[in-house]
């Protein structure tokens, strides 16, 4: 795992100090607020899907968001990375008000993603789609393209060094070249999340990342987004279903029910809380 | 012999009787008399569904096997090869199509377009006309043209303008998109405008619909002549008794009723040689298959006339066109007595004599019958125009013009 | 200014009359789209191989007969004697539902779950297929068909209005409405109709839950030639029964478009505005840059349309989701 | 939980090998028997090719270009490959396909009954089922109008199961029925998977990663690795089983570990030396 | 067992970035080559150039265009023909307007103006999405030609509306007009072509080939991830319409030397390419060129074996042709839905594992 830190892991440790005390986090780095959503509605014609929900996200920290099917879960992360457009609310992202924006400037400020239901390029190999995961960082322009050898070649191999990293990192050299197409299930997560790092994202939406995995399959997930999280400092929102998973590796936790927000804080707090019992764990989770 | 056909595509139903005329006329030499002066003539038919590239293929696939001279078809690929023809060498014949300019022998040596252009039948059809309204000019009248929106369309539009400005009747321009299958605009326009006469140059369905049309709206169908590619009973027969009265005119005669088909049964169709499915006899472009196959007959003759021998060249072949002479005996002998006017090809007029007759369709026993003399074109219109666009093709062409003493 | 015009009206009539003739063929395309997501280019050279058909029976003409003529030496073309209108109709009738059996066996079944363009290419190879069979069975030659359809000019409307209203547009109007009126019941209270939309949405899925694509297919792609047998019975009485037939289609194009390729009311109303549309523009705008404007502007009023409404009017909402 | 007798096999799959494309071999010899009444659980981690073996048994391979090039698989000692899918579903067999696959552009309510589609009982039933289903989920009573296309992923995916209740089946082929679902809904949907069980002797095949849930509900379980069964058993066995422990139950000897420190060596399996 | 990667080790990117990464290809790639620049000019007689080479180099350069567009980028157009109507009328002003203008320089601007085109006519597809495009596109075709046939000022105000290419040479050689030899028209093409489709193969396989591709695949997913899609979708529909307008100019000045827009142009041409690009293979370069070479030679193969060898009726054998060619499209569809270039993979991955079945 050798990818340089990022600018932000560096800047993060003085505010980690700080951070530590002001919420009795466990000792990781988890610095100032990076984004904060507030009083975010969001309709769809009659729907509701969510109603002014407030939360914020901390550099350097994993935030899961958990809730019950429907809940308007994945819409926020729409919301966040400017997909959905909300009726009310504003989001602040690294201190300024975001102003309206497509979704591919957004991507370009450091917000990448993955989605529920696998969006990856069906035509292309697992490297194409890492790579493409880089476009945001590539800018050579269409003359030296046709031209290729030369700058455009350049650039290709410097970016194509940086993806092959992640592929190692991933544990997903066998497939390079295959079309995702053909991946089963699970290895296709994992490539989505690979061209998701590609972009080196300060801010990292992970939607059901562990879907239809196995314990097996699942250990691997949280040890990569672990890594990712402590190596590059890389501030990571999650969704996700299985429990174990996200008390485990969650730093904070906001639950959503339906549009409202019921609850908030460490994995412990959300775990005694008894709406959330009620609207989404069922049983007390062991 | 060469023959371009298009037995398939949009336009097949007017490009197999003409085929089938020309091959069969071709079989009844070979068959009654062996051929052109002993030698037997073969015809390689190819396939351009109207379509310049294919036609093209054609040409090239053909032009190696000896082909004496070249009946395109269809404007465009004449268009294609009047230059690809020159540079090699072996004429063309766009009978009554193609470029009207070309019959300027001058400039261009190798193509033939006799015996009539389109701006001769746009003057003839106008003359026609001055005739219907008592010989005097047409001043206030109003005439409108029904194009088919093409290169063949578009051809006697400058005639027409000039022929205007010399009779003082006004000209209403009507395109027709290809295929042409919806004029309700158009017929509208002609509603609104109430043109005296309407004048078509059509192609294919178009023909059916603008008839149709024209009766839907009552417009006097002996008030509406097309040219004489817009002449064939295809282009009536859907119209069925709407018809009846519709005008065009003819390059040469019309029916069965000339001895060469007697010829033909006995040669041809008894021995079952006759070309495609041999329904197509005596309808109006089998005849016109026949002529433009005669007509190439009568110039190879004329060539080995000349040159004194059996077997031409395509440049002996040019020889014979350009010096080939159409008259009353060569015709009754042909058992073709009155099927064109007679005329004779001159070096610098490759498109005598330039005369049309009219004929008028009658729904009821579904017969052509030409009812006016051939009429003659109003040369001091249509010869200046042809010098100036030969002039211009020779410029971009960069052709210096042959001196025709 | 218009309205004064005398015309005006006149102009709007034969615009929608012409408008209906359109629907006619543009009704088979949305039928075989809503129920496949094919969109079926052959549909055109149905109508013409349906009316080539019907003059076939009508008449009593030897199918092939110019191949077995060629192929034997023997000089039939005909068989003498025609069968009645009636009985011809429903004869062609039986042949487009053999077609269409034949196709879905033969191309769509081997095609299932393959992106709408492959499918999209697979008929316009049906098209060039039907194209020379049609000819080698009937021959190519411009042919006459009359089912027997009032024909001309309606006088009672001249009296009444002034305006020239042909009998058989009117009666392709009234067609058109019966057809639009059933298939509307059809996709919308058979539960047939949910079966197709659901298996344009994904073929698969629709067979997991025991939807079998082939009826379903058969059946609508036997409508569809019903239809296509009625445009061919229309389009080939005003224009004779011939190649150029087939493109009629591209005239039905832009009222799919404009209506909303799922929409069957929807090809009615855009056949309508497209017609009216057409004819006010070349009339009004043509003269002054030249006329025959049609073609393309039909294209343009729709893509404008689509501009504001990418489904088209009535069509189904592309979902836009991650 | 009662172990399903084996001798009354209602499907059985022998050793089938399946290719993609003509060159990718995935399935090497893959056979299992699911019994009259039984719910059969078929594990396996990712690429193992269990949706490939649900896809072939309810005859949808050569929708996705794949194609059954050994071994049979038989339904009542019918051969399903003469079957066409809808065929299947007539004589009962249904598939939950993997990753949802609604009707995007029909409303929820569509979507489940078009599920009834092979159904001649009549409209009354079919309602009343509806009815059984809207209980089941009560989340999709709520959406039933709006287009499944938009309705969230869980909500989807419980659209796809109602959808394969709706046929009234004897069989049903779950292909990972968890996926997506609130912790709370998947014991749900696993009782209903019992309930029907024991209640109309439904019989399941479920492809499943969550193994824990699966094995606590299933009488007999299938683990498939690389396109070839590698253990089998009573569930309960398997559950016992000290590798199905380590990788499909995630727990090691000292019981279950926290994600946060999973080792990231791997201690080999034991079949596979 | 000749068909191997084994051995081959690829110690850098860029090797593993080749064009043709297997020893194996690359020869047979060089040999082919060689013969196209160095034999065939000696043997090749005006039919070969009038009926084969030329109408298939035309058509691999509009077909490369097309597969850019709606390959790469997805987004399927029926337009090709007025795309080359838009390079053939360009080409034509420009050489009656610029003498001296040299014939390649012309080619090229002419594709420019032709991308100018594109990009207008690309504008809609930002709302408009799949066979709604395509119809769409088809609004471009029938207005550029009405375009064409209306304004007398497109063909220098000629009786008949008729364009034809006077004569031009380059570098001493006469390259249009009616009295070029084959060789000389016949390298001019192939050149273009052949350079043309490197640079197709450079910019599909960087960064600009990937947002095509994104766009292509899942439009949505492309921009959350930072495709801007306006400019992934122009600078598709500007290049293609580039290669397809250079295509139109090669297809007017140097293979047809006439040409009538009505006719030439018509909305035929759109589907034959359309054709071309799906059988050859969606998104492959290689598949553009076979797809051209095969609808090519195809009918003409058809034609000279049905009435040349059997000497059939001709229009039999055309009717019988039309048929073929159909049932053959059909027939490749449904055998390789991704076109002969997947095709050719498949048969290259069977070679791989050969002698074993898999
Ligand atoms: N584009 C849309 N149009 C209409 N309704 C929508 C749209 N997107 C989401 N919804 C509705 O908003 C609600 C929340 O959807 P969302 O996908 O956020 O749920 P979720 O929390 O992700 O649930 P799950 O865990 O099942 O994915 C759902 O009821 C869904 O039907
Ligand atoms: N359409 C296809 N073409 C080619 N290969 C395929 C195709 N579908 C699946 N495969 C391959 O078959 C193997 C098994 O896939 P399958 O989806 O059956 O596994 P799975 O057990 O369902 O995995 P998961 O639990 O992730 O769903 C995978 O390695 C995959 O690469
Ligand atoms: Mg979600
Ligand atoms: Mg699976």
């Amino acid at each position: 795992m050798s990818l340089p830190p990022t600018a932000e892991a560096a800047e993060n440790d003085d505010a980690y100090a700080a951070a530590e005390e002001e919420h009795g986090l466990n000792p990781r780095q988890v610095g100032p607020v990076i984004m904060d959503i507030r009083n975010i509605t969001l309709r769809f014609g009659g729907v509701v899907a969510i109603k002014d929900i407030s939360f914020d996200v901390r550099e350097g920290e994993i935030r899961a968001i958990i809730g019950p099917n429907g809940a308007g879960k994945s819409s926020m992360l729409n919301v966040i990375n400017g997909f959905y457009h909300p009726q009310e609310g504003e989001i602040w992202f690294r201190g300024k008000k975001r102003g309206a924006m497509k979704p591919h400037e957004i991507a370009k400020q450091g917000i990448a993603r993955t989605f529920q239901n696998i969006a990856l390029f069906k035509g292309m190999t697992t490297l194409d789609n890492i790579m493409t995961g880089r476009l945001t960082k590539m800018h050579k322009n269409m003359f030296w393209q046709a031209l290729w050898s030369g700058p455009a070649e350049a650039e290709e191999i410097e970016h194509r060094e940086r993806v092959e990293k992640i592929i190692d990192f991933l544990e997903i050299q066998h497939i390079r070249k295959t079309p995702v197409g053909r991946l089963p299930y699970g290895l296709q997560k994992r490539v989505e999340l690979g061209r998701a790092l590609a972009a080196e994202p300060q801010l990292l939406l992970l939607d059901e990342p562990m879907a239809g995995m196995n314990v097996e399959e699942k250990e691997d997930m949280c040890r990569f987004i672990l890594d990712v999280n402590e190596e590059f400092g890389t501030t990571i929102a999650l969704i996700e279903h299985d429990m174990g998973v996200v008390m485990d590796i969650a730093d904070r936790v906001v639950v959503l029910d339906y549009g409202r927000k019921i609850g908030d804080g460490t994995p412990d707090e959300v775990r005694k809380n008894q709406d959330v019992i009620d609207a989404y764990l069922g049983v007390a989770h062991d | 012999f060469p023959a371009l056909s298009y037995r398939t595509g949009p336009y097949a139903p007017n490009g197999i009787p003409f085929a089938d005329g020309y091959a069969d006329y071709l079989t009844l030499v070979n068959e009654r008399d062996g051929g052109i002066g002993g030698e037997k003539t073969r015809l390689l038919e190819c396939e351009t569904e109207y379509n310049t590239t294919k036609g093209v293929e054609c040409y090239e696939a053909t032009k190696g096997e000896g082909a004496l001279v070249y009946q395109p078809l269809s404007t465009g690929i004449t268009y294609q090869l009047i230059p690809k023809a020159t540079a090699d060498g072996i004429p063309i014949h766009s009978m009554g199509y193609g470029r009207t300019s070309a019959a300027n022998g001058k400039v261009f040596e190798w193509v033939f377009n006799y015996p009539g252009t389109y701006w001769d039948a746009a003057s003839i059809i106008v003359k026609y006309i001055m005739n219907q309204e008592g010989g005097k000019d047409l001043n206030g009248e109003k005439i409108a043209l029904v194009y088919h929106n093409s290169a063949y369309g578009k051809e006697p539009i400058r005639t027409l303008e000039e022929l205007s400005k010399k009779h003082g009747f006004e000209l209403l321009l009507l395109p027709v998109d290809h295929p042409g299958q919806e004029q309700k605009a158009t017929w509208l326009q002609i509603r609104k405008e109430r043109p005296d006469y309407v004048v078509m140059w059509g192609w294919g369905v178009m023909n059916q619909v603008a008839i149709r049309e024209a009766a839907s709206i009552r417009f006097p169908m002996d008030k509406f002549i097309g040219v004489w590619w817009s002449a064939s009973e295809n282009d009536v027969l859907p119209a069925g008794e709407a018809a009846d009265g519709y005008k065009a005119i003819a390059m040469h005669g019309v029916g069965m009723d000339f001895p060469v088909y007697s010829d033909l049964k006995t040669h041809v169709y008894d021995k079952g040689l006759s070309a495609g499915a041999g329904d197509q006899h005596g309808t109006v472009l089998y005849n016109r298959g026949m002529l433009a196959a005669m007509l190439a007959v009568e110039a190879a003759r004329t060539a080995q006339g000349i040159h004194g021998t059996a077997k031409i060249t395509p440049a002996m072949m040019r020889d014979g066109m350009e010096n080939l002479e159409i008259t009353d005996e060569k015709l009754e002998a042909l058992g073709l007595k009155d099927f064109v006017p007679t005329f004779t090809v001159s070096c610098a007029n490759h498109g005598v004599p330039g005369l049309g007759a009219i004929q008028q369709w009658n729904a009821k026993d579904k017969t052509w019958k030409i009812i006016s003399p051939f009429i003659a074109a109003d040369r001091d219109v249509v010869d200046p125009l042809i010098e100036e666009d030969s002039a211009a093709y020779a410029a971009e062409a960069g052709i210096t013009p042959r001196a025709c003493e | 200014m218009f309205l004064t015009d005398p015309f005006f009206w006149e102009i709007v009539v034969s615009g929608l009359l012409a408008g209906v003739m359109y629907s006619l063929v543009a009704l088979g395309f949305v039928l075989i789209f809503k129920a496949s997501g094919i969109f079926n280019f052959a549909q055109g050279v149905f109508a013409l191989f349906a009316a080539l058909t019907l003059v076939g029976f009508q008449t009593g003409q030897v199918p092939f007969a110019h191949v077995l003529s060629w192929l034997t030496g023997t000089e039939i073309h005909n068989w003498g004697a025609g069968l009645p209108t009636l009985v011809a109709i429903l004869f062609s009738l039986g042949v487009m539902i053999l077609l269409a059996w034949v196709v879905v066996r033969v191309v769509l079944r081997p095609l299932v779950n393959q992106e709408g363009i492959i499918l999209f290419m697979a008929t316009i190879g049906l098209a060039f297929v039907l194209e020379g069979l049609g000819d080698l069975m009937w021959g190519a030659n411009v042919k006459t068909l009359d089912v027997g359809l009032p024909q001309g000019p309606s006088d009672t409307i001249i009296d009444a209005t002034g305006m020239f209203v042909e009998k058989i547009e009117i009666s392709a109007a009234v067609v058109a409405v019966i057809l639009v009126v059933a298939l509307m019941m059809f996709s919308q209270y058979t539960k047939m109709g949910r079966a197709l939309r659901a298996v344009a949405d994904d073929h698969q899925a629709a067979l997991s839950v025991g939807i079998s694509l082939e009826t379903i297919w058969w059946i609508v792609w036997s409508i569809a030639g019903l239809v296509a047998l009625v445009a061919g019975i229309m389009w080939g009485a005003k224009s004779g029964v011939q190649f150029s037939l087939s493109l009629i289609a591209l005239k039905a194009l832009p009222v799919l478009m404009l209506g909303g390729f799922t929409s069957i009311p929807g090809a009615i109303v855009g056949g309508l505005i497209i017609g009216v549309g057409e004819k006010i523009f070349e009339l009004y705008v043509g003269p002054f840059i030249g006329g025959a404007t049609e073609n393309w502007f039909a294209y343009m009023l729709a893509l404008m349309f689509l501009l504001f409404r990418p489904q088209g009017l009535f069509g189904e909402k592309i979902i836009e989701r991650v | 939980m009662p172990e399903a007798s084996h001798d009354d096999a209602l499907l059985e799959v022998s050793n089938i090998e399946v290719i993609y494309n003509h060159v990718i071999l995935v399935l090497k010899g893959v056979s299992l028997t699911v019994p009259k009444g039984g719910i059969t659980a078929l594990l396996g981690g990712n690429g193992a090719g269990k949706t490939t073996t649900l896809k072939a048994i309810s005859n949808l391979l050569h929708s996705e270009r794949g194609e059954v090039t050994k071994g049979q698989i038989r339904y009542r000692g019918e051969r399903v490959a003469e079957l066409n899918p809808s065929e299947l579903v007539k004589r009962g067999v249904i598939q939950v396909m993997e990753g949802r696959h609604c009707f995007e552009h029909l409303t929820v309510e569509e979507n489940l009954l078009t599920g009834a589609y092979t159904r001649t009982d009549g409209r009354a039933a079919v309602q009343k089922d509806l009815e059984m289903v809207y209980d089941y989920f009560p989340r999709l009573r709520e959406r039933r109008r709006s287009q499944a296309g938009y309705t969230s992923g869980g909500e989807q995916q419980m659209t796809a199961i109602g959808r394969a209740l709706m046929s009234r089946p004897e069989t049903i082929l779950l292909d990972e029925p968890s996926m997506g679902l609130a912790p709370q809904l998947v014991e749900e949907i696993f009782g209903i998977v019992k309930s029907l069980n024991e209640n109309e002797g439904v019989s399941f095949l479920i492809a499943e990663q969550n193994t824990n849930v699966a094995l606590r509900y299933a009488h007999h379980g299938y683990i498939l690795e690389s396109g070839r069964v590698v253990m089998d058993g009573p569930a309960a066995e398997l559950r016992e089983n000290p590798d199905v422990k380590e990788f499909y139950l995630g727990m090691a000897e000292e019981g279950r570990k926290s994600f946060r420190d999973v080792r990231s060596y791997r201690r080999r399996k034991r079949w596979l030396n | 067992m000749f068909y191997r990667e084994a051995g081959e080790f690829k110690t850098s990117y860029e090797d593993d970035q080749a064009t043709f990464p297997i020893a194996f290809d690359r020869w047979r790639y060089y040999v082919i080559v060689a013969l196209a620049f160095l034999v065939v000019p000696f043997l090749i007689n005006p039919y070969w150039e009038q009926a084969i080479f030329l109408p298939f180099f035309v058509f691999a350069m509009a077909a490369l265009g097309l597969n850019i567009l709606t390959g790469y980028c997805g987004q399927v157009s029926l337009g090709t023909g007025g795309f080359m109507a838009v390079g053939a009328y360009a080409c034509y002003k420009l050489m009656t307007g610029f003498e001296w203008m040299p014939m390649p320089v012309i080619v090229l601007l002419s594709g420019v103006c032709a991308a100018g085109v594109g990009i207008l006519f690309g504008l809609p597809s930002l709302r408009i999405k799949g066979f709604y495009l395509a119809v769409a596109t088809l609004a471009a075709q029938f207005f550029l030609i009405w375009m064409f046939n209306k304004f007398p000022w497109f063909y220098n105000y000629s009786a008949t509306g008729q364009i034809n290419a006077p004569e031009r040479s380059f570098m001493g050689v006469l390259v249009t007009g009616p009295n070029t030899s084959p060789w000389a028209t016949y390298l001019f093409c192939l050149s273009f072509v052949f350079i043309f489709a490197w640079v197709a193969r450079n910019l599909t396989r960087g960064r600009i080939g990937r947002s095509w591709m994104a766009i292509r695949d899942m439009d949505i997913a492309a921009e959350i991830i930072g495709v801007n899609p306006l400019m992934a979708k122009l600078s598709a529909f500007a290049i293609s319409s580039f290669y397809i307008g250079m295509a139109g100019a090669m297809y007017f000045a140097i293979w047809k030397g006439a040409a009538e827009g009505t006719e030439a142009f018509s909305i035929e041409i759109s589907f034959l390419v359309l054709f071309m690009v799906i059988l050859g293979g969606l998104g492959s370069i290689f598949g553009s060129l076979v797809g051209a070479a095969f609808l090519t030679l195809l009918p003409v193969l058809f034609k000279n074996i049905l009435v040349g060898q059997f000497d059939w009726p001709t229009d039999i054998a055309a009717h019988l042709e039309i048929i073929l060619i159909g049932g053959l499209i059909i027939f490749f569809l449904i055998k390789e839905p991704h076109g002969i270039a997947a095709l050719t993979r498949i048969i290259k991955e069977k070679l791989r594992l050969w002698p074993f079945p898999h």
